[in-house]
């Protein structure tokens, strides 16, 4: 009950879907990339790439969270199932954490949940994780750039979440 | 004194000796503890700290040719009272080992390594030390005939040196072990 | 057998008696007498009921999240080592108080399959007991009030025994191999939720399954849903789960759980050298962290 | 409780002082030992100077024969066998892939399960306390005595764990329950140079008369040791020493347990205490005034 | 029904020029909810914000997106606007299409797509925005210290000329802490009490400053402005108030060269009534329970009353239990010696002229034991020869700590300056690793201890100390000459190491603020807010952080102080709004939340059915505390706890809009 209005206007959307699909036009050769990174440290690394003009591979597609401690590995299982074919997790380095210890708790269950990952079957090349600080534009591109490359040399996945 | 630094000998020596060491040469921040306190530091060509440094920078000739390994007498005084921990005492040992293994006789220490390898001999043959043959082994092989002989009357009159020695009676499993290991 | 049933029925009847317990959560024979089953026991007279043997494979610490069963206030629960752990775990994370349970350990010598126990089986050896049993460091419990002894010897376990040898056997395979075996697997799953009812520590009153806003896990049987479930209930047990395999023994599907569950259980042990269940105090390894963690995944 | 004894080559030979003195407490204390069956030597300072893995193989050879006769406990009473002992057992603690190598080598199982002790240990915590007091008949309240510990008893702590490094006084104590009074002195801990005995006499003149001197000049009567090595650094060398450095020292060197031999009442020859090289008459003389 | 307006900015031709900015807006109008999209050069200028407010009110929107530069330029500028209209600033999302796209790419087309992806993402994330408030909490305008050493008292100073009642709590009979028993202060050699004392005073006198000595911290409860603090009045078995400080009742005690002087370091006695030292503030004694005779004799021994002329001494006094309300917590306590007896090779303890560094301090100090002469302990005998050893117990990481405690190179540089200074003819030696001197004017003190005092340094450990006919030899190495050497010396002084002081952890519990595995206070960031704990209203300063001199310690008990003004300038303490709240239906109480929170947000909270019986346990967030990262909301298992502004849903949804 909390939220008629928006299940309505999701009915439309999908309704809509191939009118809208800006992207859709380019027929999906390119592989889908979805980046959750925290608000303090990667974030600002990607403005500095842009700020820079630095030059990047366009596949990629941000969601800011506050920290990396707000990101719950259940998104990135979301996100295969909703056909990213690589998903990337990045904040803070160790230590500069901007909550203190989010980046750790992360680390922590990240850990643990690539290996279960890997075990039921995903390949783990379609995860990356990175510590990106604000002053990291430059890595930001290359982590972007390599990832990117590495999931277009992958074979098209049919793990379990990315049946359709 | 200049040593010019070659990185590949310096990685090559550097790990050889960490990973026998079980210990990271870095950990050492050179405060001169470990030579503060060694009881033969008067005798020796380098403090045991100055043989950490070297063997970090790869300096293996000049380590491995030192007095300093054989004259160190594993008191252990060093790793006991090493503020960080570091095994050098044990370092001593690992650097012997690979001297050994290179073929490097000491030139300066001649009598320490000898009596070490006529002590293993003893060992390897008997299982046990028979401590008159090892003796005159060690005088044979260093021409050191007569020091301390004086001592030797009055210690047969103690009943100190014995005429015979047991030996183990399964030396095929001591042959076995030095086998295995050597 | 009978000494110690002795001692387990004369310690609930005294609990009972002395009202320092309301309800006492065992162990009776069934109708099958190959096939234990639970039993509630409020009336010290009843405590005659309570017994123990090779065949009590259930955890009964499932029980103690249930509100009719926590509403008796003091309770007093037999439980096996493995089982124990639970009854831990559930204190570690504030479920239960410690002041509120009477632990009742049993020392056991291993659980006989219920399979080969509905076949007749009644002996506990290395072949008949289930695979958590060859592994089991907790015989005698970590934690208990009242200790009973078994009287039974410990079975020999001879040869190289590896329990869940399968697990090494799936880490050997390619990912895309890995990959069919469990989608097989979870295939059959018909979400039925049984693994989460059956597991002691799936105390959450609302379920994420059962939120839809937003919608965590697909409702319809289809295989991303089901392996997402999956996932889920592994991520969520990881660090967490005892070990005690009610979850693949309810499972009508017969969906191998204890495969994904002792795999996370070795994987937290490796990487950050926490076992679950041991330590009442400790800090769950997901509730706490160490800033020199296993860093090598991360660029 | 099985204990195993492993005299090591020393106490078969220039030490058996030490051995007769200990059998003879031993049997005073009423504790039984059983010789280690077929024993081998311990490797001592060669091994580990040349072979790091033959060190730990050569005493993880009586450990094993012990380990699977069944005991639980052995007396190492030679120090330095008893740190390689140790060191054995804390090496194959730390490092399986050499433990399953030594553990095939030798063709028998092996679960690195044995105590170890050394003399001192073995007194102090087996023998214990009381039953040693209780043993003393004549107690040697007449002589000052300087312990002396050297290095292997206390060093590296981290494997032999046992008394402090630096300030020992495991020994004091056992010299405290004869009656005798235990003499403080700065040298305690430092090595006499033990293993190069022969190869570099002069180095370990040096270390020993510094140690010797600094004894006398606190005015004790004379040394105790649990060592064989440094008994015969102590003992062998000691008129040498006098001669090099122009000064009398006269310090008889007994090992601790012919110190307490003494206060049990046996007489210097169950304890084979002629067979120094230092002559003991003297004290021997001030005991049975 | 949502109804939103999205914005797509030009840029000029920053967005403009890699962006089709009208198919942006064209393919934004068609997605459901969108009410109006329209595209506009520059929307950060006036007219554009102009442009989003006319149509927030034209068109009554109900959220908007803008298409622009980085939230982290203009999200505040377009949020402002949006209040102005009325709508909640939190209905304001931004698609990064400049930093993220026009900037980053040169595919005009691929760059477009992107462009309305991301912009699609926010429509969907907006769609599901609720509104935020952000928290306001009111403020409790007084202070607290915890701890009256140097740091402690130069923040309760500088809060109370700011204007604000501090009370400030002292462990000890009188305030001072580790400096007043300094004799002089490096680099500039000022006495240490000379310029510690007036400060004291200062304190005892500011009508701002309620003092609470011989005191400590029982309980702390509550959150930024509003913690409740309970502090233990330890009974000093005198009334304060008709106490003059004159002297009569300890000169009457019978326990005199009884008890060891905790303030000489174990060089003097003391009383059993006794001002641990003659400039003690508050200059009233304190009667040690654990040695008078009154109290361990059954109270027999009444000398002190009987000397007392105001007759202020009262033995039945209790401990007392004051309890404060409080809007800011400054926490200084201070430092603590490590145990040098923990060094078996360098006899302290055993040889009694090696002595640790406060120990020299007391022994040079004109107020101590030996009125400023430099004495042995052993035999008083002045020393003419002092070995001082650096890094005993620091940098040690067997047996001591592995960090550097800081001051110790210089104050053993100025100790050997001094001892130079004081006894003619006298040589020092100083066994170092490295010398760290590097605030102003220390490289050059250390230079003149050498140069101009004639202290011989080298670079080496000390291995062993020995004692011989009332000598000590020492024996150590000098690296440098690569050389065993043996000083033998009349005194040695060790440098000992810094810890924090005993019991600070436990206080660190009661205050809810974290602190690292050695036990000192940690930052909440360690370059950004060095002068905050990990806790909203709590700060820090001193040594309790770590090592630092006495300028570092002043600074910070200031900063702690400004930050605390700071706080207090405002009538309420306002917070945003994007925290994290639970569905207290759904909690279990496993508390997995509270345990990951940096912050200690998160309190149990017991619901109860209308009898008052506790139903269940659950998690409740303290919106004064929570700093909004989320960290918990991963740790819930059951997703009963949510962050506003970034909530479950909106994420899945923002997924959801990129499905392929």
């Amino acid at each position: 009950m909390e939220n008629n209005r928006v299940e309505e206007d999701d009915k439309n959307a999908q309704n809509d879907k191939g009118n809208l699909s800006g992207s859709g036009s380019a027929k999906e050769k390119e592989p889908r990339i979805i980046a959750f990174v925290c608000n303090w440290c990667t974030y600002n690394g990607a403005d500095l790439a842009g700020t820079s003009r630095m030059k990047y591979a366009e596949n990629v597609r941000v969601i800011k969270l506050p920290c990396t401690g707000r990101i719950d590995p259940l998104f990135v299982v979301e996100a295969f199932k909703k056909g990213a074919k690589g998903v990337l997790v990045s904040g803070c380095h160790p230590g500069d954490c901007h909550y203190t210890s989010g980046n750790y708790h992360s680390r922590r269950k990240y850990t643990a949940f690539r290996d279960l990952l890997s075990y039921f079957g995903v390949d783990t090349n379609r995860v990356e994780f990175s510590w990106i600080s604000a002053s990291e534009g430059n890595k930001w591109v290359s982590v972007i750039n390599d990832f990117t490359n590495k999931i277009k040399s992958l074979p098209d996945s049919s793990d379990i979440f990315s049946k359709q | 004194m200049k040593t010019v630094i070659n990185e590949q000998e310096r990685r090559n020596f550097a790990s050889e000796v960490e990973s026998k060491l079980h210990d990271k040469l870095a950990k050492c921040y050179q405060c001169g503890k470990c030579s503060a306190g060694c009881p033969v530091n008067f005798e020796m060509d380098y403090t045991p700290n100055q043989i950490i440094k070297m063997t970090e920078l790869g300096m293996a000739d000049r380590v491995l040719n030192s007095k300093t390994i054989w004259l160190c007498v594993s008191c252990n005084t060093c790793s006991t009272r090493c503020p960080k921990g570091f095994e050098v005492a044990g370092i001593m040992d690992v650097l012997r080992e690979v001297a050994a293994k290179r073929g490097i006789e000491s030139k300066t220490e001649k009598e320490v390594q000898t009596f070490h390898e006529v002590f293993l001999d003893n060992v390897k043959s008997n299982g046990r030390i028979f401590e008159l043959e090892l003796v005159g082994k060690y005088k044979l092989k260093t021409k050191h005939l007569f020091r301390d002989m004086f001592l030797a009357p009055k210690m047969i009159e103690k009943g100190k040196l014995k005429m015979h020695s047991d030996k183990v009676s399964n030396i095929n499993q001591i042959a076995k072990i030095f086998k295995d290991f050597e | 057998m009978e000494k110690m049933n002795d001692k387990l029925q004369n310690t609930a009847k005294e609990l009972l008696e002395s009202k320092e317990v309301n309800l006492i959560i065992g162990f009776a024979k069934g109708s099958n007498p190959l096939r234990m089953r639970s039993v509630f026991i409020t009336d010290p007279k009843d405590a005659y009921k309570i017994s123990f043997n090779a065949h009590c494979v259930q955890d009964l610490a499932v029980f103690l999240k249930k509100p009719e069963v926590k509403k008796f206030g003091k309770i007093g629960i037999v439980v096996k080592g493995c089982d124990e752990k639970a009854v831990n775990t559930l204190i570690q994370e504030y479920q239960l108080s410690r002041d509120n349970i009477k632990i009742i350990g049993v020392e056991c010598r291993g659980a006989i399959k219920q399979n080969l126990a509905d076949r007749g089986e009644d002996s506990v050896k290395q072949s008949t007991v289930y695979d958590k049993c060859l592994a089991c460091e907790v015989h005698t419990p970590l934690l208990y009030d009242y200790l009973v002894e078994s009287d039974e010897p410990a079975f020999e376990i001879t040869g190289d025994v590896k329990p869940y040898a399968k697990i090494e056997e799936l880490d050997a395979m390619s990912v895309e191999d890995r990959n069919m075996f469990w989608q097989k697997e979870f295939e059959k799953c018909i979400k039925c939720y049984a693994c989460r009812q059956a597991c002691p520590l799936c105390y959450c009153t609302r379920c994420i399954v059962e939120k839809n806003t937003p919608q965590w896990i697909e409702t319809n049987i289809e295989e991303t849903g089901n392996a997402q479930w999956n996932m889920i209930r592994a991520y969520h047990l990881s660090g967490r789960c005892i070990g005690c395999g009610e979850c693949e023994r309810a499972c009508p599907v017969n969906i191998p759980l204890m495969l994904v569950n002792e795999k996370m259980a070795r994987d937290v042990f490796e990487k950050f050298g926490y076992k679950s269940g041991l330590d009442i105090n400790a800090k769950p390894v997901f509730g706490t962290f160490d800033a020199n963690d296993f860093n090598e995944f991360i660029k | 409780m099985k204990l195993a004894y492993y005299p090591g080559c020393s106490l078969k030979g220039t030490s058996f002082e030490y051995e007769t003195s200990l059998l003879k407490i031993l049997e005073a204390l009423n504790i039984e030992v059983q010789e280690i069956p077929d024993w081998n030597c311990c490797g001592a300072s060669a091994a580990h100077s040349l072979n790091h893995n033959l060190s730990v193989a050569l005493p993880a050879r009586n450990l094993a024969i012990a380990e699977n006769n069944g005991f639980e406990e052995v007396l190492a009473p030679c120090a330095a066998c008893s740190s390689r002992l140790k060191t054995a057992k804390h090496e194959m603690g730390s490092d399986d892939i050499l433990k399953k190598r030594i553990s095939d080598s030798l063709e028998m199982p092996y679960k690195n399960s044995l105590n170890i002790s050394n003399m001192l240990e073995f007194l102090l915590n087996i023998a214990g306390k009381e039953k040693i007091k209780s043993l003393v008949k004549k107690p040697l309240s007449s002589l000052k005595v300087a312990s002396y510990y050297g290095c292997l008893l206390v060093r590296p702590p981290k494997v032999m764990k046992f008394d402090d490094p630096d300030k020992p006084v495991s020994m004091d104590e056992l010299v405290a329950l004869t009656g005798a009074v235990p003499v403080d002195y700065s040298y305690k801990t430092e090595c006499c140079g033990a293993i190069n005995s022969l190869s570099k006499p002069d180095v370990v003149m040096a270390l020993t008369g510094k140690i010797l001197y600094d004894i006398k000049e606190h005015g004790a009567d004379l040394v105790v040791v649990a060592c064989p090595l440094c008994h015969s650094n102590l003992d062998v060398r000691q008129r040498e020493i006098e001669r090099k450095y122009a000064e009398r020292i006269g310090l008889p060197v007994l090992f601790i347990t012919e110190l307490l031999g003494l206060a049990f009442g046996f007489s210097p020859e169950e304890l084979a205490i002629g067979g120094h090289m230092v002559n003991a008459d003297k004290i021997l003389q001030k005991l049975s005034n | 029904m949502a109804r939103i307006g999205v914005f797509v900015c030009w840029c000029g031709s920053n967005i403009a020029g890699t962006v089709d900015v009208k198919r942006v807006a064209e393919e934004a109008a068609k997605i459901p909810g969108v009410v109006e999209a329209v595209d506009y050069k520059y929307m950060c200028s006036d007219p554009g914000q102009n442009t989003l407010r006319k149509m927030i009110k034209d068109k009554n929107l109900t959220g908007v997106v803008l298409a622009a530069c980085s939230p982290h330029m203009h999200e505040n500028t377009f949020r402002k606007a949006a209040v102005k209209e009325g709508l909640n600033p939190y209905f304001i999302e931004i698609a990064n299409i400049r930093e993220q796209v026009s900037w980053v790419h040169e595919d005009k087309e691929k760059a477009t797509a992107k462009a309305i992806d991301l912009l699609k993402m926010m429509v969907e994330k907006v769609k599901r925005n609720k509104p935020i408030e952000d928290v306001r909490v009111p403020l409790t305008k007084k202070a607290l210290v915890v701890g009256g050493g140097i740091s402690g008292i130069q923040a309760a100073l500088d809060i109370a000329n700011g204007g604000v009642e501090v009370i400030l709590v002292e462990k000890e009979p009188s305030i001072g802490g580790k400096m007043i028993q300094l004799d002089e202060t490096f680099p500039t050699l000022d006495c240490s009490s000379c310029i510690m004392t007036p400060k004291m005073v200062e304190v005892y006198q500011h009508p701002n400053i309620k003092l609470y000595t011989y005191s400590e911290l029982e309980d702390v409860s509550g959150y930024i402005g509003n913690f409740n603090v309970k502090i233990k009045k330890k009974a000093r078995s005198i009334v304060e108030k008709d106490c003059t400080g004159c002297g009569d009742c300890w000169n009457a005690c019978p326990m005199h060269k009884n008890v060891k002087s905790e303030f000489n370091v174990n060089l003097s006695e003391r009383t059993a009534i006794y001002v641990p030292f003659p400039q003690a503030v508050p200059l009233i004694p304190v009667i040690d329970r654990s040695v008078c005779l009154h109290y361990k004799k059954g109270g027999k021994c009444q000398k002190c009353y009987d000397a007392c002329g105001p007759k202020c001494i009262d033995f039945d006094l209790q401990d007392e239990i004051i309890e404060e309300k409080v809007g800011a917590i400054v926490a200084a306590t201070g430092y603590d010696l490590m145990e040098n007896s923990l060094y078996g090779e360098y006899g302290y303890g055993q040889f009694k002229d090696v002595i640790s560094g406060l120990q020299f301090e007391r022994l040079l100090s004109a107020s101590g034991p030996t009125e400023g002469v430099v004495k042995r302990p052993s035999d008083g005998k002045t020393p003419e020869t002092i070995v001082f050893i650096q890094c005993v117990g620091s940098r040690d990481p067997e047996k001591g700590v592995p960090y550097c405690s800081k001051v110790c190179c210089m104050y053993t540089a100025k100790h050997a300056k001094l001892f130079a200074h004081k006894v003619h003819g006298s040589q020092s030696y100083v066994f170092y690793i490295d010398i760290r001197a590097t605030s102003k004017g220390y490289e050059e003190f250390v230079r003149s201890t050498m140069e101009n005092d004639g202290a011989i340094y080298l670079r080496g450990r000390v291995s062993k100390i020995y004692e011989d006919n009332g000598k000590l030899i020492v024996k150590g190495a000098d690296t440098l000459s690569g050389n065993q050497v043996e000083i033998a010396a009349d005194m040695v002084v060790l440098a000992t190491g810094v810890i924090p002081k005993k019991g600070s952890d436990k206080i660190a519990q009661m205050l809810g603020i974290s602190y690292d595995k050695y036990g000192f206070y940690t930052e909440s960031h360690p370059k950004l807010r060095p002068a905050e704990s990990s806790t909203a209203g709590i700060y820090l300063a001193g040594m309790a952080q770590g090592p630092r001199d006495i300028p570092e310690s002043v600074v910070s008990g200031s900063a702690a102080a400004s930050k605390i003004l700071g706080l207090f300038s405002k009538s309420e303490y306002e917070v945003e709004g994007t925290i994290a709240s639970v569905n207290k239906t759904t909690c279990v109480g496993c508390f997995y939340c509270k345990r990951v929170c940096a912050y200690s947000a998160i309190s149990k909270e017991e619901v109860k059915d209308r009898n008052g019986n506790v139903l269940k346990v659950v998690a409740n967030v303290n919106s004064g505390l929570c700093a909004g990262c989320g960290a918990c909301v991963n740790a819930c298992f059951s997703k009963s706890i949510d962050l506003k502004g970034y909530l479950d849903e909106q994420i899945f949804a923002e997924i959801k809009s990129l499905a392929v």
